[in-house]
């Protein structure tokens, strides 16, 4: 017989003490579900760049507005329509805050010494405190419209699984004929019934916003009924609540979470929408979409009353879409090994 | 060389989120023609990518081939442009897969499916390439050929479509075919059907074999050689007889082992404890060292090479050795027949 | 074995699923047989022909359409009060097939094994269940150092164990297994089989033990049932099945089984079925098994052939040993 | 119309005329409607007066004979009028405008069975029986064959009023409400009646030669009217645009001639195209409601005066109209009508009674809350909503709180069918208004705020005023009834019920080589008959 | 199959007469009256006025009048432009929309199908992360937004393309199509590009790819095929969307179609018109739903309709 090498010694030809209970052994660390969602969400850098961006959007806007005494209502009509200026950024030529407006320094043509970070609104408000008091209440909306449709979708979602039969049935009957309704009509005939408001936006928004939670929720929970985990939970006797909190609500807390992550967009969306065509928050409080209502008509001529709020609205619909896209994928089962 | 296909010290690794995976770590392995070749091991030895890399069907990125030579008829796969491959696959070597419920394009026809082969290889005309088509089925075993051509596959059993499958293998008649665990998707009176099917077809057709399964029946039943694989490499090969009657490798023992006989009336089945290696960390020896009851201090560290057993059977184990202690297979192993 | 004490009567059992209007999908169409204290009934049969359905009627995953199934002599089909239910669900127990989908993914490795401790208050503190997760653990040939891990960090073979170790938890007499090891790698197969084989002797457990692979099946199982399309065809001590197969689709199954003998796979004549299995939603009138069966007769595709114990311990349900049927009444 | 820049008012003839006579403008609006029974604003009364005749015709402010052929012959009294019509006057489908089809539109315009929507101008004038006719209670409701109107023959109205003719009587016979109509043809279209430009028939300047719901309508000259050769446009483009934005880009990109302006975009456009842009002011005024009926509080006058003065007009005309809007302190606007001396009103009337600064206003504020024994008020502002009302609303509260400590206006906004409600139900405490002249008179702005009125929703009542408006609705004599008039605005303004605001303006661009465009403030918004287009 | 559409046409009345029925009933909530000149009116003359549109009636029996009209075709009259019929006007507009919409959601489709292609070919690359950052753009940026800056851009400040109107001509349509077929490019792009991944990972194209066809073969013929079935799915939603964005898109163009006059009899309570566009949003929505899944069980091959469940 060939031996193929050399440097092999005779004593190595000696059983060697292996462990077979070695063989069981998981190296890795251990890694429960969320810990691992989260290593995951860690990696993906747009999500963590989103979120950074979205928790400084958030602290901006609850610090924004006590970073200049202003105030978000104080009008002063020498002050109108003044463009962004802030001190030391003016020198960027590029950046909008120079105080210029179609190559004309205002502040020097009007004689105003004071600085308004993103200028004045026509009725001389600081625009810099109202955008970001609009912030406040466009992601007030969109927090409490997302938990609304949260908790409306889930229970909705979940006793129809639960229950199943006749009750699904008849719930079913109903979501279908809701979801044949084109959500924008619903909220539409809403706000002009309830006349608009926070309140009555955030009702509008959830109206229809719940049914996609809902027919997720169901849909997880009928795929995990008859999941093995969950005959075998039955089969040891277990009670409903037990495979309802146990078993169904842990394993669709993914896809609720995902979910509500993505009804937060939609729903600042949706009240920037209602807000541009008239039927949004009212003066004198704002919210981004009002703001951009309110300014879009007259964007040739101040463009930067258009444009930071809506570059606020835009960075928080994209990060929380990427954000979303990252929980995705944080969460999805496919990638997991 | 009568070698229609020839690996030579083949490694293909992937890239994925927990580092490289080996996946295959030095294959060789041969095929002569109108041979039947069979590649057993665990799930997770490389069977399937080591298949695929023959086809040069796997996906780069994540996949990269780091070493090796494919030779089929001499010259080397490895080196050949995408539109040389082309040219091979389905042509000289084409391949069935595991489950013939994914493996067929669901929007389209039957007939269509067996005819993209044939106009792209052999230019026949769309008419000429239909006739061929029912023609396969036929040979397929697939009754009423002429109306199930313009059929889609929703409409075909496991077993039908796994017939349909094949015809589209061997529509060009290639020279080397390739089996990825052709019947595990498969009930076991299909099974015999479909193998049934492949011997005969081999007979009128010549065609090489490699079959890949688990399963030690169908090799025993469909090959003439047999490849094991253990930890991405082979560890042992040789005909069947040999490696059926005189296995040499530990894991062939346990392989072998570990399956009840229908005949046979022992009351345990020997089983292979522990798991396969991870091979995004391959160990350095022996990969299967770490669950050999014989397991030797040299085994941890050293990765036996081939010791030549006969001319037909090779084994990469280090109880070969002659300084190796002796050790005995396990007493099932070596019954034949009745 | 007649004398010796039955612990589960399945008479007639019958499980219909609807699909659609009007129609019903016979998943498992009038079963009937006996499982014995302490043995392993093993049932084959293909994809499909209603093996797991059965299990699952029978351990109340599912309701049964007809029939009745008797556990240790009680009725356990229909209403049952929650402390019956409670009770019976700790003397029978389930081990699945997909070792990837039985475990639910958010949990310990040790409250899965728990739960069936919790439901059933088997533990006075947590400490006393921790004892009892590391013993399960052991018996099973894991060790506690698993118990915190979830089950996504574990191979097919140690999640099949783990999922043994809770059917184990509440310390049943009968165990179905469906499917154990179909979804395993053969050396793993191996692993649990001797598994459950020991845990049979060490606790006296008595299994349904359901797979697709005959010899599997034949190793593990005293008595073999072979299903087809619903109903039981074959029901047999395990070597008196292989050596004396009476029906000809236990005929035919086992010879396609290959064999891991080349010399004995060379010589060997098969049985080659044609076609497949019909639907179960518009199963064929008289034998279930008659369009594929290769001495079908007239009568078969008439009246359905008759379960009856054709020698000792041997039933079957078949019109070529209808003969006999007479001479061997049953109860 | 004095008040207008000099350069606006139809700038001279001087250069040649183009070849085309073609103007393009655009409007924020479709036509409400063609049908003068339903007409109430101001787009679609701009259109029915460019496209039909009355028997008079406003025209660079003062009226003019149109289908008729010159003054009427009135009795001693003034209350039966005969009108000759002119010869010649003919439909735009040929035949001739007659006596009878006055008689027609008149009765139609006052049959309840056609459903008017401003037919109490008859009321305001006296047409004979018209206030019966129209009061559902009034056993000769809906008999509008008692209406006073006759045709004695083809070419003779002959109108009866219930008393004497007031002096806005031939101005208003220009409205689109005293039209004639054409009996067989509205029959024939039935419901189709005016929903579409070929469903009219015209007797004015210009036809409408098209009229595509939503996106707009072209005017074309009529050959068929009497004066035809006057009018030198052959074409009007009225494209509907919704965004003033959008309007102003069309106007910058050469594609319309002509737009108004508001808000921003007037400071911008005076800026970019000084040469092309104008202002001019309205007849409209706009005013606060003070309720003194359902809130105690505000019988105070020195409350009302503090409110009054509270509001930075100046800046508010000056920063947010900028329209050449006048800020006001009096109810009657500026060159809307001369009196009888040829005077503007707002000469010789009392124009000082409500000045004062924000000092004044916090003074009477504090001495509003000794009497009235209070430190706060809430104010709740009842406006109707719309995009410009937002920005005035946000003003007049932010004056009113920052100028008066402890007040707190809470803005309601409502759409305007139930702003009119809660108006009228007094369910406010402040309310924006606005008012525009349904006639050429004083009056039309005075005698709204008489104690029972239904405009009157202040709760207001003052006898003097009310005897003063009454003498002048008796006054046969002009001059004393102009002066009862002036001193009844002054006995209001004195007294404080209302918050003047305003007299509204307008701002708009138009090309150099358009001339002629007038912008009357009674009469036609937009009056294109004088138009002419230079060469360019 | 025939049983499956005459039960989703049962749905889809039920849905409608819902929709009617919902909309009915906030109108007869909304405060306030549709008489615009309701000061100067005596109380007599107002509820003459009453009368005259039915407005006295019980709320029952203006119901049923409603519907009985509404079933002739007779939505009522506008109370903004002159009682002109409802259903003329829209039928003015609706072309108009139908043309935008259209042309919208066939651009979207297919650049938003060939981006999606193209991501999920070279996936992972350049070229994928290019067009799935435009989609998330196009997703978030609200398009009310984005059409704002395009008319800035492109038609005020460079003047390239016309402002406003949609006079016929191409160049007209161009910035209002956009605007309105981000969304639809995002949405396709994003949803054919993971349908491209997931077909491409299936074993029917490594079945094509061992015949030896070309890789274009391989992809056009085998992939994307199967991917876009499920992108008729989302033809659904886009829908809406598309109504949603026609709003804005058409009030800032200052296109003449029923989003347009919906937002304008929103700001006028024109409640005739509010009622008669938001049925035929309503209908629109539910024929475009019912249509998209007819067309997918034409398209897909291994869906067969047997009467039961889909
Ligand atoms: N596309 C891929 N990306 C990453 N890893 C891969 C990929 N394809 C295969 N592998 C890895 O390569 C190793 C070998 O896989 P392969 O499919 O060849 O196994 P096999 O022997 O065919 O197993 P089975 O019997 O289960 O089919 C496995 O560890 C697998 O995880
Ligand atoms: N919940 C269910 N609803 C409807 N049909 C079902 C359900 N469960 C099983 N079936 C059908 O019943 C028949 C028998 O299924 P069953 O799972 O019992 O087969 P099996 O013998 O266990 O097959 P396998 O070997 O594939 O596990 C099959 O046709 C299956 O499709
Ligand atoms: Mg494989
Ligand atoms: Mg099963």
């Amino acid at each position: 017989m060939k031996m193929p090498n050399n440097d092999i010694t005779n004593d190595m030809f000696l059983p060697a003490d292996i462990d077979t209970t070695q063989s069981e052994k998981i190296s890795r660390q251990s890694l429960s579900f969320w810990k691992d969602a989260r290593k995951r969400l860690a990696k993906n850098k747009g999500a963590m760049i989103s979120l950074v961006i979205i928790i400084f959007i958030v602290i901006i806007s609850l610090i924004g507005p006590h970073m200049n005494n202003y105030g978000a209502y104080k009008q002063n009509l020498h002050l109108v329509n003044l463009p962004a200026k802030i001190p030391v950024l003016e020198k960027i030529s590029f950046l909008p805050f120079n105080g210029t407006e179609h190559g004309v320094d205002i502040y020097e043509q009007r004689h105003i010494k004071q600085n308004f970070w993103f200028g004045t609104d026509d009725l001389g408000r600081d625009l810099w405190t109202r955008t970001w008091k609009g912030t406040q209440i466009s992601l007030l909306i969109a927090v409490i419209a997302a938990l609304a449709d949260l908790v409306i979708g889930v229970a909705y979602g979940g006793i129809s699984a639960y229950y199943g039969k006749h009750v699904d049935n008849v719930m079913q009957r109903i979501v279908e004929v809701l979801s044949g309704i084109p959500n924008l009509v619903l909220i539409i005939l809403l706000i002009l019934v309830l006349q608009p408001g926070l309140l009555t936006i955030t009702i509008a928004i959830v109206s229809t916003g719940w049914i996609s939670m809902s027919r997720i929720v169901r849909g997880q929970m009928l795929r995990l009924k008859s999941e093995e985990y969950v005959y075998a939970s039955q089969t040891l006797g277990a009670s409903n609540s037990r495979i309802i909190f146990k078993h169904l609500v842990p394993n669709t807390s993914g896809q609720i979470i995902i979910n509500t992550m993505f009804s937060v967009p939609s729903a600042i969306f949706f009240e920037a929408f209602l807000s541009f065509i008239g039927l949004g928050i009212r003066d004198p409080q704002a919210s981004l979409g009002s703001l951009i209502n309110r300014a879009y008509g007259v964007f040739q001529i101040h463009p930067s009353q258009v444009l930071f709020p809506s570059i606020v609205i835009c960075l928080l619909l994209i990060c929380f879409n990427i954000l979303g896209d990252g929980l995705r994928d944080a969460f999805d089962p496919k990638l997991r090994k | 060389m009568d070698n229609i296909l020839e690996l030579k010290d083949l490694h293909v690794s992937f890239d994925t989120f927990s580092g490289e995976v080996q996946a295959v770590r030095g294959v060789n392995l041969e095929l002569k023609k109108g041979e039947t070749l069979a590649i057993v091991g665990e799930s997770g030895s490389g069977k399937s990518v080591t298949s695929k890399t023959i086809m040069g069907l796997i996906p780069k990125p994540p996949g990269k081939i780091k070493n090796g030579e494919i030779l089929f008829e001499g010259k080397d796969l490895l080196k050949f442009s995408n539109k040389e491959m082309q040219r091979v696959r389905g042509k000289e070597i084409s391949m069935i897969f595991q489950d013939p419920m994914t493996a067929l394009n669901p929007t389209m026809k039957v007939g269509k499916q067996i005819m993209e082969g044939l106009i792209k290889h052999q230019n026949m005309s769309k008419s000429d390439a239909k006739k061929r088509a029912i023609e396969l089925l036929e040979l397929v075993g697939i009754p009423n050929p002429d109306a199930r051509v313009d059929q889609y596959p929703h409409e075909f059993s496991g077993g039908m479509r796994q017939r349909v499958v094949i015809a589209i293998a061997l529509a060009c008649n290639p020279k080397v075919l390739i089996a990825d665990e052709p019947t595990t998707a498969l009930d076991v009176t299909i099974q015999a059907q479909i193998l049934d099917l492949m011997k005969d077809l081999q007979d009128k057709t010549g065609t090489a074999i490699v079959l890949i399964t688990h399963d030690l029946g169908v090799v025993a039943n469909l090959a003439q050689k047999v490849a094991v694989m253990y930890g991405g490499k082979v560890v042992e090969t040789g005909t069947v007889d040999e490696i059926f009657y005189n296995p040499k490798h530990p894991y062939t023992w346990g392989l072998l082992s570990s399956m009840p006989k229908l005949h046979d009336h022992s009351n345990k089945l020997l089983a292979i404890p522990g798991s396969p290696p991870d091979l995004s960390d391959p160990p350095k020896g022996c990969p299967f060292a770490a669950r050999c009851p014989h397991a030797m201090k040299v085994c941890v560290d050293h990765m036996p090479g081939y010791f030549e057993l006969s001319e037909t059977q090779k084994s990469a184990c280090w109880l070969v050795d002659e300084r190796a202690p002796k050790v005995n297979p396990p007493e099932t192993i070596g019954v034949r027949g009745e | 074995m007649s004398n010796k004490e039955k612990l589960l009567e399945v008479k007639n059992l019958k499980k219909h699923f609807p699909v659609g209007r009007n129609l019903s999908l016979k998943a498992v169409d009038g079963v009937d047989f006996d499982i014995y204290k302490g043995e392993i009934l093993g049932l084959v049969g293909e994809s499909g022909c209603g093996k797991s359905t059965t299990g699952r009627t029978i351990i109340r995953l599912y309701n049964a359409t007809d029939g009745s199934v008797k556990f240790a002599n009680k009725e356990i089909t229909g209403k049952k009060s929650k402390k019956e239910l409670k009770e019976l669900n700790r003397r029978m127990q389930m081990i699945f097939q997909d070792p990837y989908a039985s475990l639910n993914p958010r949990m310990t490795v040790k409250d899965i094994i728990a739960e069936g401790i919790d439901i059933h208050g088997l533990a006075k503190s947590s400490k006393e269940r921790n004892e009892r997760v590391y013993e399960l653990l052991e018996t099973v040939g894991l060790n506690r150092e698993h118990a915190n891990r979830y089950p996504h960090e574990f191979s097919g073979g140690q999640r099949q164990r783990i999922g043994i170790a809770r059917a184990l938890a509440v310390e049943p007499d009968f165990i179905i297994a469906d499917e154990p090891i179909s979804a395993l790698d053969v050396s793993i197969q191996a692993q649990v089989v001797n598994l459950l084989q020991e845990l049979q002797q060490e606790h006296g457990l008595t299994y349904l033990f359901i797979a697709h692979d005959l010899s599997m099946v034949k190793h593990i199982s005293d008595r073999v049932g072979v299903m087809y399309l619903g109903n039981m065809a074959e029901l047999a001590p395990s070597d008196e099945l292989y050596d004396n197969p009476l029906h000809p689709y236990t005929q035919a199954l086992l010879s396609a089984i290959p064999v891991p003998d080349p010399e004995i796979e060379r010589t060997r004549e098969r049985i080659i079925l044609e076609g497949d299995v019909p639907s179960p939603i518009d199963p064929p009138s008289g034998c279930r098994f008659r369009t594929r069966c290769p001495m079908a007769m007239e009568i078969c595709a008439i009246v359905r052939p008759k379960w009856h114990e054709a020698r000792e311990g041997h039933w079957v349900a078949c019109h070529l040993h209808n003969e006999e049927a007479n001479e061997t009444k049953e109860d | 119309s004095g008040s207008k820049n000099s350069d606006s008012k139809k700038s001279g003839d001087s250069n040649a005329l183009a070849k085309d006579q073609v103007l393009n403008a655009a409007i924020g609006q479709d036509i409400p409607t063609l049908d003068p029974t339903q007409q109430t604003d101001t787009t679609s009364g701009n259109v029915l007066q460019m496209v039909n005749a009355g028997l008079t015709r406003m025209h660079n402010d003062k009226y003019e004979f149109d289908m008729a052929a010159g003054e009427p012959k009135a009795n001693a009294d003034k209350t039966e009028f005969t009108f000759t019509l002119r010869d010649g006057i003919k439909w735009s489908d040929g035949k001739p405008v007659t006596a009878q089809d006055f008689v027609y539109g008149w009765q139609h315009e006052n049959d309840p069975a056609s459903k008017p929507a401003y037919n109490f101008l008859y009321a305001s004038v006296g047409i004979k029986n018209a206030s019966k006719i129209q009061n559902p209670k009034d056993p000769m409701y809906g008999k509008v064959q008692n209406l006073g109107i006759k045709a004695t023959d083809d070419k003779t109205v002959v109108v009866t009023l219930d008393k004497p003719a007031p002096p806005f009587f031939l101005s208003i016979l220009s409205q689109p409400q005293f039209y004639p109509l054409r009996e067989d043809f509205i029959k024939a279209q039935g419901k189709n009646y005016a929903q579409d430009a070929d469903k009219v028939l015209y007797n004015g300047p210009f036809v409408l030669q098209s009229w595509d719901h939503g996106k707009g309508w072209t005017y074309a000259k009529n050959k068929n009217y009497w004066n035809a050769k006057n009018i030198k446009l052959s074409k009007i483009n009225v494209k509907v645009v919704k965004e003033l934005a959008t309007r102003v880009n069309l106007y910058k990109t050469g594609k319309i001639d002509t737009v108004f302006l508001s808000g921003d975009f007037i400071d911008s456009m005076k800026a970019s195209n000084p040469k092309e842009f104008h202002t001019g002011m309205t007849s409209g005024t706009f005013f606060l409601y003070i309720n003194q009926k359902t809130n105690k509080n505000f019988k105070n006058l020195n409350l009302r005066k503090a409110v009054n003065l509270a509001i930075n007009k100046k800046d508010f005309v000056d920063v947010l109209m900028k329209d050449g809007s006048n800020a006001s302190n009096y109810v009657v606007p500026k060159g809307f009508v001369k009196g009888p001396d040829g005077q503007d009103f707002r000469a010789t009337a009392d124009n000082d009674e409500l000045k004062g600064s924000a000092t004044d206003a916090k003074a009477y504020w504090e001495k509003a809350k000794k009497e009235l024994g209070i430190k706060t008020l809430n104010i709740n502002f009842l406006t109707p909503d719309g995009d410009s009302y937002k920005k005035w609303d946000e003003y007049i509260a932010d004056q009113l709180q920052t100028n008066l400590k402890g007040v707190k206006v809470t803005i309601n906004q409502q759409p305007w069918g139930n702003y009119l409600k809660l108006n009228q139900d007094f369910k406010f405490d402040l309310a924006f208004s606005g008012w525009f002249p349904d006639y050429q008179d004083p009056m039309t702005y005075l005698d709204m705020w008489t104690t029972d009125q239904p405009q009157n929703t202040t709760g207001w009542s003052n006898k003097k005023f009310d005897s003063l408006i009454k003498s002048a609705y008796n006054e046969k004599d002009p001059a004393k009834r102009w002066k009862y008039l002036q001193d009844a605005e002054s006995v209001m303004l004195k007294d404080a019920p209302i918050v003047p605001m305003i007299q509204g303006g307008e701002a708009w661009v138009q090309k150099t080589y358009v001339k002629g465009i007038d912008y009357p403030l009674y009469g036609p918004q937009v009056d294109y008959t004088g138009v002419t287009i230079t060469k360019h | 199959m025939v049983r499956y559409v005459l039960k989703r046409i049962g749905y889809m009345i039920i849905t409608f007469f819902v929709i009617v029925t919902l909309t009915f009933i906030a109108m007869k909530l909304l405060p306030g009256t549709p008489f615009k000149t309701q000061s100067r009116l005596s109380p007599e003359q107002l509820a003459q006025l009453r009368h005259y549109y039915g407005l006295d009636q019980p709320i029952p029996v203006q119901y049923v009048q409603y519907l009985w009209h509404a079933l002739h075709g007779d939505l009522g009259g506008s109370f903004q432009y002159g009682m002109r019929p409802i259903t003329t006007m829209l039928a003015e507009k609706f072309p108009v929309s139908l043309d935008l919409g259209l042309e919208a959601i066939i651009l979207g489709a297919i650049i938003g199908i060939l981006l999606g292609i193209v991501a999920g070919i070279k996936r992972g690359t350049f070229i994928d992360y290019g067009s799935m950052i435009i989609s998330v753009l196009g997703i978030s940026i609200p398009s009310f937004i984005f059409a704002v800056f395009l008319q800035y851009y492109f038609a005020v400040k460079n003047q390239w393309l016309p402002v406003a109107e949609w006079n016929g001509g191409i160049s007209y349509h161009i910035l209002p199509v956009v605007a309105l077929s981000v969304a639809v490019i995002a949405n396709v792009a994003r949803f054919m590009r993971t349908e491209m991944v997931e077909v491409l990972g299936q074993d029917y194209i490594i079945t094509a790819k061992a015949k030896g066809i070309s890789s274009t073969a391989v992809v056009f013929k085998h992939a994307v095929r199967n991917a876009m079935i499920p992108v008729i799915t989302i033809l659904g939603p886009l829908t809406a969307a598309i109504i949603t964005g026609s709003l804005v898109i058409e009030n800032i163009f200052a296109i003449p179609g029923i989003g347009n006059q919906f937002v304008e009899s929103i700001l006028t309570n024109d409640y005739p018109m509010i009622m008669g566009t938001t049925e035929l949003y309503a209908a629109l929505f539910i024929i475009t739903v019912f249509i998209v899944d007819i067309l997918y069980v034409i398209i897909d091959p291994r869906i067969r309709l047997t009467g039961g469940d889909a």
